[in-house]
């Protein structure tokens, strides 16, 4: 019986052209909270993938408690107690919340083989209660938000009774108070001797939880340290491979005059009374909690659902956006939250994607004169510093950051005055983030009107000239960035109460 | 740090231009036809290659926009009842003293009404698949040609309209030049215009699409109007060529013209396709089906034959890069 | 993805290997005339005669070919068979386009349409194509002369004779037709219609023309909605065998035999049962296999110049004996087969193994 | 805000079935008062036993719509089936019934293995390996049959009983719907595999890192599809006492329709057995009540697809308003 409840030596793992994982290495105790770090495309999720059964590893073998194990197929780890908690909520959006956390080992009658709904039922709500969830287990899981998604998945490793429970980026799509909650629960779990694997991007998350963490890099095991012996930096540099001397490259830009005013902007069952304007040159940072209406907001502003009530103002006249053409036009971009669903046309050459929004630019007296567009996007391509070697090589073979990069460089292409960038550095790794932040600084010193939506309290601490925070579709504060603490932003968003005017 | 450089022009790579679906479809082509000219005496002569074609060809005019909207990941079964009721209201407005330049005209616009009509529903409801949408309004057309023409056929056109389904202009018959006309009209638009790449982007990822400020709807409602039109001048041609008409006349054309679509290459599930495929797949089948004919193969062979190309083409084609992602998407 | 030209080789291999298996099958599974046509023709064989019935996998159509088949086979030329799998006139068209690249003698049609095959078919005579309709007629100018399995006026007679029988001199009736697009259904209606007025039947009361689609659901539906609606309904008179049949099945599921009786055209096959069971005490047609024959003898007259189709020509049909070419209803020429062949208790069990 | 959207997914879940009700109601008493026949038992009798086997066809489409596929082939798969069983009875008249189902079901699932592999192995896309096989099948059936028919006189009695016998008054047809509707409700609700089917069809990812054998279900949902077809096909020729080489040749939309009026949603894991009965059953009122009131034939079409549209947009309109009202009663 080893110290180890499960423990992987020499794990080798090729996909067809790639070696994803390269002969790595990882251990892990009984309740403890294990951080595994590393930029995207490091491998971890390969090595997920490797611990639940999804993949066979090519070399390497397989310890839980000491035995020898082969994974055939997830079920084989499911059975030993390993559940795993994917970063992107690989709910079924038609089924029942019961259903969605039973999938795959559902209760059934011994005999008859029926499945025992009630049971399951009941069962599912007991765990939704102890997790502190607010919902149903009945409900249609298309009708509940991320966050309680995010919590169904949980509830539904746990219903696997795990002992080993992977939680690939859950914080990613969480704001700060479901944070908070995700926190108490692994905390709660480790307490009950459960060990957790934790991946994430936000070094806050690994502080706050971990008391070990290892770092992938290029697919290959870096090292193992106890969280309070590494330094911040040192964790950086072993993860990047470089330093990042500047996370928060804010340089002092002088506001220009205002580009674009909100006034009472409303729409119903998402916000109200939205009011605030942007400046040539000012960053504004637009934060609060996920489900607050941000991205709302600008995605009215932007014209995909327009407003029912409230002006916009751009340079001073009133604009009536109904259509994103119409924002395009007038000069205003959006870098839409979703990167892969909203922004990118994932399986495309990178020059397609670059063009597709301002497709007209390209056309000549009716023809499509690809020549330019080659030409235009290359030269962007390089200006943003987007690694790859060709602008013929498809989107989804770039890491998030590159990918991102392709986003803020289709607004390029058209001449903006007003960009709104929504969870710019979402799901982006260290290395790629200080790159973004760059992109933003220049942006702004080049003299568009930022707004910047973001739950990152050191982002929006760092880079902007202006909060606004919202909660529950209202504005509750704005201020200038100088004079603000994390507390005042954090009291904006969740205390204030919307409802007194 | 310093920008480094990136490959900013297509180099041409043998490999991938040559293993593209067209060429497999013209091998085929190839192939049907040195098998036809094998099976059977009559294959190798001039009229096959101006006669043949006339026979397929009304329904060849659809499978361009089909195309279309096989690229948006849609699809259209109500084609066959539009060329129905847009040839019935021509032959009856015809005889209700309309002069025929003009019915024809008549005849274009209902068939492009018919179009906007799906492209209206579909992007007023989008939750509405266009499968079910198009199935509706199949019934819907086909019902109203029936309830005009009733069990009545009507025609009796003049001379000249003859000439458009039987017309030879010099050895060509009239009805291929027009064909060629369209196809590449067609072509251009779609390869060679910003709207065709919309198009494309659309059926690859139709959120993107419309954060990049794309006018998806009006892009899908041109989509289904095109349809129509084209569906319109089937119409046109093929009462020339029957020289009169019914409320019956096409049915069962809509899913011939989805096949030649998807042997050219258009998977139903969006986002892939060629125009020069489509093309070459409409005479791939005609010419299969004439060659089959000329040796007098039952029709109930000739439609196993064609269902196992449609198949094997499509399992080829799922070899492709892309293939089996897309076939692996969920929904049709 | 390193195997995929190879792997995309393959397929395509594979796909037309198996198109040309299934195209080898063709061969051998279609009718013996057609295998034969191409090898007498590469040897520049006898004439060669054409049939094109209406569509495939349908009995009456298949003895209608065979008929003209064994008749051709007779006269020592060659037959080939053509039958679409679905009964539309562009399918036809088609197939006349590819008869004619066959360079055949003579075609013999039953047309899906009146007009609609007109261009396809003066074309086909343009080129010295000789074309006669069978069965169910082509307008006269795309026609040299049409071989009429009955006079329309006759069957209408005849049926509403059998309907005045059935129900006693009066009270209501029905008519269950093909689809709305079937012109010799809609032809022989019409003649009812007239005969209706005849004073004779002034106490017949035809109730309504329901239209079957020749689907089986369909015409049953209809059928039921006839009893219904029409609660004393004596009698159901269907000139189409797919309408007949359901019809009388309606009737025998619901126990109705004594109330209703139900006659009209149909083939012996598919009624013999309910003959036997009386539901259709007798109904009409005439053999199938008589009108292909009749249609291969007068082609091939045609084509030997023996007649030209015009009114008062008369030839020799085979074992049908002398026939005579007279005017036809629609200004065009046509040779009667004679008149609708009665099948009864007594003579249904010797024809319907036949067709 | 949970309670609202618990509200809501319940309205939405119930409302469908409610309305469709609605509407049911509605045209029953139109038609009623058109002709007082309509409800009468007998007439509900007939109306059940007609609707009986498109019922059947439906239930197994609904499977196939909730993994996100679809089958055109079932109608070609009723003719296969009805004509090699009747062929086989009038071969051997002394055949038990019974060995004619099975012989049916058998041909049927040996059809659905094949497009199950089509699908689930190869990947290729449902609609066009349906819609090839279709073709195959169809021919198939010419071939087998040689151009005949299979006539009442050449079936045994007993195998004609199939279609007629009554128990205790009601045909046996409808009792073996009822029966399949429960054995499906059952399978469909209260077993793994059932909910697999869902989970498929709701998110074939994630299906596959649960550890579900995509492939597996997918292929089993089509063979259980064909042998549900083999089954109606011998029902349909027994019901009939004729098989036809074009028997239900185009049927495959009716029992689409079917499904689509009883809210299943062709995109995949989203429908519900008592929607299903609902929607045939409308279809079979629709179908069987035209005749009655005296509609011309000529309309009837047109009434079909404007029902069907209707149903479909209202849905659509109804969710929307449910939708709003929800935003609204969001408290900002």
């Amino acid at each position: 019986m080893s110290e180890y409840i499960l423990e992987l030596k020499g794990i080798s793992k090729y996909f067809p052209g790639v070696k994803a994982l390269d002969n790595v290495h990882f251990q892990l105790k009984p309740g403890e909270i294990h951080a595994l770090m590393g930029e995207n495309g490091a491998g971890k999720s390969t090595f997920i993938k490797v611990i639940t059964g999804v993949h066979k590893p090519e070399e390497g073998e397989i310890y839980f408690e000491g035995q020898k194990v082969e994974f055939k197929n997830t079920n084989d780890a499911q059975a030993l107690g390993i559940a795993a908690i994917y970063q992107h909520t690989t709910g079924y959006p038609d089924l029942s919340v019961t259903e969605n956390m039973f999938l795959g080992h559902e209760k059934i009658d011994p005999k008859t083989k029926r499945l025992l709904w009630k049971q399951m039922n009941e069962e599912a709500q007991k765990l939704l209660d102890e997790l502190g969830a607010s919902f149903n287990a009945k409900m249609r899981m298309d009708a509940l938000s991320v966050a309680q998604q995010q919590m169904v998945e949980i509830a539904k490793a746990l219903s696997t009774n795990a002992r080993v429970l992977i939680m690939d980026e859950p914080t990613a799509a969480l704001s700060n108070r479901e944070c908070e909650e995700l926190y108490k629960i692994a905390l709660k779990l480790r307490d009950d001797g459960v060990a957790i694997i934790f991946i994430s991007h936000r070094m806050e998350d690994m502080y706050r939880l971990a008391s070990t963490v290892t770092v992938f890099r290029d697919s290959k095991y870096i090292g193992t340290w106890d969280v309070d012996k590494i330094s911040n930096e040192d964790l950086i540099v072993a993860m990047v491979g470089r330093e990042i001397n500047q996370l928060f490259p804010k340089k002092e830009i002088k506001i220009g005059e205002e580009v674009l005013r909100l006034e009472k902007l409303s729409q119903t069952g998402h916000f109200a009374d939205i009011s605030f304007s942007v400046h040539k040159g000012e960053i504004v940072a637009l934060t609060g909690l996920v489900g607050a209406g941000r991205t709302e907001v600008c995605e009215a502003i932007f014209g995909i659902a327009p407003i029912d009530s409230g002006k916009v103002f751009l340079n001073g006249q009133e604009m009536h956006i109904k259509h994103p053409s119409e924002a395009i036009a007038a000069g205003i971009g959006l870098l839409p939250e979703d990167r892969q669903a909203q922004g990118l046309v994932l399986n495309w050459e990178i020059s397609k994607n670059i063009t597709l929004l301002n497709l007209n630019k390209y056309t000549k007296n009716g023809f499509y004169n690809v020549k330019k567009e080659n030409e235009e996007s290359k030269i962007l391509s390089e200006k943003l510093d987007i690694k790859t070697p060709s602008i013929f090589t498809s989107a989804d073979s770039l890491s998030g950051g590159n990918q991102q990069k392709i986003v803020v460089a289709k607004m390029l292409t058209a001449d903006m005055k007003v960009i709104i960038l929504d969870e710019p550095t979402k799901g982006v790794d260290v290395g790629a983030k200080a790159a973004i932040y760059e992109i933003i600084g220049a942006l702004a010193e080049s003299g568009y009107g930022i707004i910047m939506i973001s739950s990152e309290m050191p982002e929006v601490l760092g880079m902007s000239d202006t909060i606004v925070v919202m909660k529950d579709g209202r504005i509750t504060a704005t201020m200038a960035t100088p004079t603000v603490t994390q507390e005042d932003i954090l009291h904006a968003s969740m205390l204030v109460d919307t409802n007194q005017n | 740090m310093e920008t480094r450089k990136i490959e900013g022009t297509k180099t041409f790579n043998a490999r991938s231009f040559f293993f593209q679906w067209e060429w497999l479809l013209i091998a085929l082509f190839i192939i049907i036809n040195i098998f036809n000219s094998g099976i059977s005496p009559y294959y190798l002569q001039l009229d096959t290659f101006t006669d043949a074609p006339m026979s397929f060809l009304d329904k060849a005019f659809m499978v361009m926009p089909m195309a279309f909207v096989l690229l948006l990941g849609e699809i259209d079964i109500s084609v066959g009842s539009t060329v129905a009721l847009s040839s019935v209201l021509m032959a009856i407005s015809y005889n209700a003293g309309l002069p025929m330049s003009l019915a024809i005209v008549l005849c274009l616009l209902v068939g492009t009404a018919c179009g906007l009509i799906n492209g209206l529903l579909l992007a007023k409801f989008k939750e509405l698949p266009s499968m079910i949408v198009t199935l509706a309004t199949m019934t819907i057309y086909r019902g109203i040609a029936l309830i005009i023409l009733k069990d009545q056929a009507s025609g009796g056109f003049p001379k000249w309209f003859n000439f458009l389904g039987w017309g030879y202009v010099g050895p060509i018959p009239l009805m291929m030049i027009m064909f060629i006309i369209f196809a590449v009209a067609f072509g251009i638009l779609l390869h060679k215009t910003s709207f065709g790449r919309q198009l494309y982007g659309m059926g690859n990822n139709l959120k993107a699409c419309q954060y990049s400020g794309i006018k998806t709807s009006r892009n899908k409602i041109l989509v289904y109007t095109m349809l129509g039109l084209m569906a319109g001048v089937t119409a046109v041609f093929l009462t020339s060529r029957m020289g009169s008409t019914r409320p019956n006349v096409a049915s069962g054309y809509e899913l011939e013209v989805i096949a030649m679509a998807v042997l050219g290459g258009f998977s139903t599930s969006g986002g892939k396709g060629n125009m020069v495929g489509a093309i070459i797949a409409a005479f791939v089948i005609g010419f299969l089906r004439y060659g089959l004919g000329l040796i007098n193969v039952s029709s109930q062979v000739i439609l196993i034959v064609v269902g196992l190309l449609l198949i094997g083409s499509v399992l080829a084609a799922n070899f492709k890069p892309g293939g089996k992602k897309k076939s692996a998407q969920k929904g049709t | 993805m390193k195997r995929k030209p190879l792997a995309r080789a393959l397929c395509t291999v594979m796909a037309i290997s198996v198109l040309f298996t299934a195209c080898s099958t063709g061969g051998t599974t279609s009718s013996g005339a057609a295998s034969g046509a191409a090898s007498q023709a590469a040897a520049g064989g006898g004439k060669k005669y054409a049939i094109i019935v209406k569509n495939t996998g349908n009995p009456y159509n298949e003895k209608e070919a065979q008929g003209f088949q064994d008749a051709v086979k007779a006269l020592g030329s060659e037959a080939i068979v053509k039958a679409p799998d679905q009964p539309t006139a562009e399918a036809q068209i088609a197939m006349v386009e590819e008869l004619i690249a066959q360079k055949v003698d003579g075609i013999a049609i039953a047309g899906n349409d009146v007009d609609a095959l007109q261009p396809v078919l003066t074309k086909a005579m343009g080129k010295g194509i000789h074309v006669i309709s069978l069965d169910s007629s082509v307008n006269k100018d795309s026609r040299e002369t049409h071989v009429n399995q009955a006079d329309p006026i006759a069957i209408g007679k005849t049926l509403v004779e059998a309907a005045f029988d059935m129900m006693g001199g009066s009270g209501e009736f029905a008519i269950l037709s093909a689809t709305s697009q079937a012109a010799n259904q809609n032809a022989w209606i019409a003649q009812m219609q007239t005969t209706l007025k005849d004073s004779k039947y002034k106490d017949m009361k035809l109730v309504k023309v329901a239209y079957g689609d020749d689907l089986r659901d369909k015409s049953t539906t209809e059928t039921e909605g006839l009893i219904k609606s029409y609660p004393n309904l004596k009698c159901i008179v269907s000139p189409t065998t797919v309408g007949i049949a359901a019809a009388s099945k309606v009737i025998v599921d619901k126990n109705l035999t004594d109330k209703i009786k139900i006659t009209g055209l149909g083939l012996p096959s598919e009624m013999a049962d309910y003959i036997d069971k009386g539901v259709c005490p007798y109904m009409y047609l005439w053999n199938p296999i008589y009108v292909g024959s009749l249609g291969a003898y007068t082609l091939d007259s045609i084509v030997n110049g023996k007649i030209t189709g015009k009114e008062g020509d008369t030839f020799k049909a085979g074992d049908l004996g002398e026939k005579k070419v007279t005017k036809a209803g629609d200004g065009g020429t046509e040779v009667l087969l004679g008149e609708p062949f009665k099948f009864d208790k007594a003579n249904i069990g010797e024809w319907k193994s036949v067709y | 805000m949970n309670n609202t959207e618990k509200k809501k997914s319940r309205d939405m879940a119930s409302f469908r079935e409610i309305g469709l009700l609605l509407f049911i109601v509605l045209i029953s008493i139109i038609i009623e008062v058109r002709n007082p026949s309509y409800l009468t038992v007998e007439n509900f009798m007939d109306l059940l036993t007609n609707t009986s086997i498109l019922g059947i066809l439906a239930v197994g489409m609904m499977m196939i719509l909730l993994t996100g596929g679809i089958d055109l082939s079932i109608g070609a798969v009723v003719a296969l089936s009805g004509m090699t069983a009747s062929i086989a009875v009038s071969k051997v008249p002394s055949l038990n019934p019974i060995i004619c189902i099975l012989i049916g079901c058998g041909v049927g699932l040996a059809a659905g293995v094949i497009n199950g592999f089509f699908v689930a192995k190869c990947k290729i896309l449902p609609i066009i390996a349906t819609l090839g096989m279709m073709n195959v099948f169809r021919g198939l059936t010419y071939i087998v049959s040689g151009g005949k028919w299979v006539s009442a006189y050449q079936m045994s009695d007993n195998f004609k009983a199939i279609g007629t016998t009554k128990v205790l008054g009601i045909n046996i047809l409808i009792i073996m719907a009822i029966v399949i509707f429960v054995i499906f409700y059952y399978f469909i609700n209260f077993t793994r595999t059932g909910r697999y089917i869902y989970a498929v069809g709701s998110n074939p990812v994630s299906a596959e890192i649960t550890g579900i054998n995509k492939t597996k279900v997918l292929w089993l949902t089509y063979s259980l599809m064909g042998i549900i077809s083999g089954f109606a096909g011998v029902l349909w020729v027994s019901k009939f006492a004729s098989a036809q080489g074009d028997t239900a040749s185009g049927y495959e939309m009716n029992v689409i329709a079917a499904c689509v009026l009883g809210g299943v949603s062709v995109s995949g894991g989203n429908g519900k057995v008592s929607g299903l009965l609902l929607g045939t059953l409308l279809l079979g009122i629709l179908n069987n009540a035209l005749p009655l009131i005296n509609v011309s034939t000529f309309w009837q079409n047109f009434i079909q697809g404007a029902v069907i549209l209707f149903a479909i947009i209202m849905n659509a309109m109804v969710k929307r308003r449910a939708d709003q009202a929800n935003l609204r009663r969001r408290k900002i």
